[in-house]
């Protein structure tokens, strides 16, 4: 299981060799990439903040989590921090199964999962002015424990 | 003098609004989450708009409000999330 | 739009590279790879036969329709041929698009359709025989204009 | 004599069990897939047992049997798939 927060570029081939496996027939990977707009507003760059040692923990659970429900044989969990110009990847998830359904239904699962629960933070800058992003698909957020 | 001392952790909308991410809090013995929440509040009143969407987590763990503090523990203020 | 039948190994990065955009908000890249067994079988290597020339342009009818239908950005689509070891790919997509969801709902979509309407077999190869693969779930195939 | 002449293509299991990938077929004016299919089966008898799980390529297109073939045209005889 290879989990990491990093100021590094994300490498693609990393995160698949990370999960290769003999057993594997079906390997998914996402990317989420810096979109030059959001919500109509254009975008120049993102910065993305995280509290490193918090995210690469909760990270591994959510991956845990997603190999016991989704029966995978191996999960990789990269996201960046720093300044991501547009076309960066900021995440950058992979998984290996037995069979196609599992990767595509289990990936999917795994980043709504990481986008809910991983404490990143990303702000957007444009050509006048600058914003965390801290909105309405951020407030659905039902941490374990919490009330 | 039975207090305990804490790292508080801030991020995101909520340090640049009190210009720092990290300081030290005294809180009383037996204090909680809500106990050093409140402090916060007294000492940075600026805080208050914030507190509505915050979790909390104590030693990298999301904890409710109720959770006892101890000696040294780090608490993070959490706004709410926007990796992936 | 990148469609490749061919015999060399297929790179990923090639795909990802392929499908950028600066308004694609997300990557999904899906890897095909050869498994150790099948149906209880264990597999020594797999011999991958192609139409080329059809293969192709029915991979860029599947990915046209794609785009049409979840409008990613770009597709890529890519199918190897010949003998290929346990672990190596043997179909390579990636599609990009504004947001996540659509990436994996077409993604897996695409991946569906390419095994059902593309000229390509596989022939497993045992330690004691070989066969090619013609079985039950390729045969639900009803092809544009069939009876 | 009013023939025209073909190409038929075959694979995986089809070709294997023929020995060969690719024939020239002649078929009379106005032959459709099923006349070339018909005819395949009286030249080569071993084909039989494949026909009801064939699918029909013309021209790199799938086409339904009573598809007319053309001078010159390439028939595919597709087995059922297995890429992927």
């Amino acid at each position: 299981m290879l989990i990491r927060v990093t100021r590094d570029p994300l490498v693609s081939q990393q995160a698949i060799d990370a999960v290769a496996s003999p057993r594997a027939g079906a390997i998914n990977v996402f990317l989420g990439v810096v979109r030059d707009n959001n919500l109509g507003r254009e975008v120049r760059y993102l910065d993305y903040e995280a509290y490193p040692s918090m995210a690469e923990k909760v990270m591994r659970e959510i991956a845990e989590e997603s190999i016991r429900k989704f029966g995978f044989e191996d999960v990789a969990v990269l996201h960046r921090t720093g300044k991501l110009e547009i076309g960066e990847t900021s995440l950058l998830i992979a998984v290996s199964s037995g069979h196609r359904v599992e990767s595509f239904e289990g990936g999917h699962w795994l980043v709504n999962e990481i986008k809910k629960r991983v404490p990143v933070w990303k702000k957007e800058v444009w050509a006048d002015g600058e914003s965390w992003i801290e909105g309405p698909e951020s407030l659905g957020i039902q941490a374990p424990g919490q009330r | 003098m039975d207090g305990m001392e804490i790292t508080v952790l801030l991020f995101a909308s909520v340090a640049d609004r009190l210009g720092t991410r990290r300081l030290a809090l005294d809180v009383p013995e037996e204090a909680t989450v809500a106990t050093a929440r409140d402090l916060l509040l007294e000492r940075f009143p600026a805080i208050e708009p914030f507190l509505p969407n915050l979790l909390y987590a104590l030693d990298e763990e999301y904890v409710r409000v109720t959770q006892p503090l101890t000696q040294g523990a780090t608490l993070a203020l959490i706004p709410p999330v926007s990796g992936g």
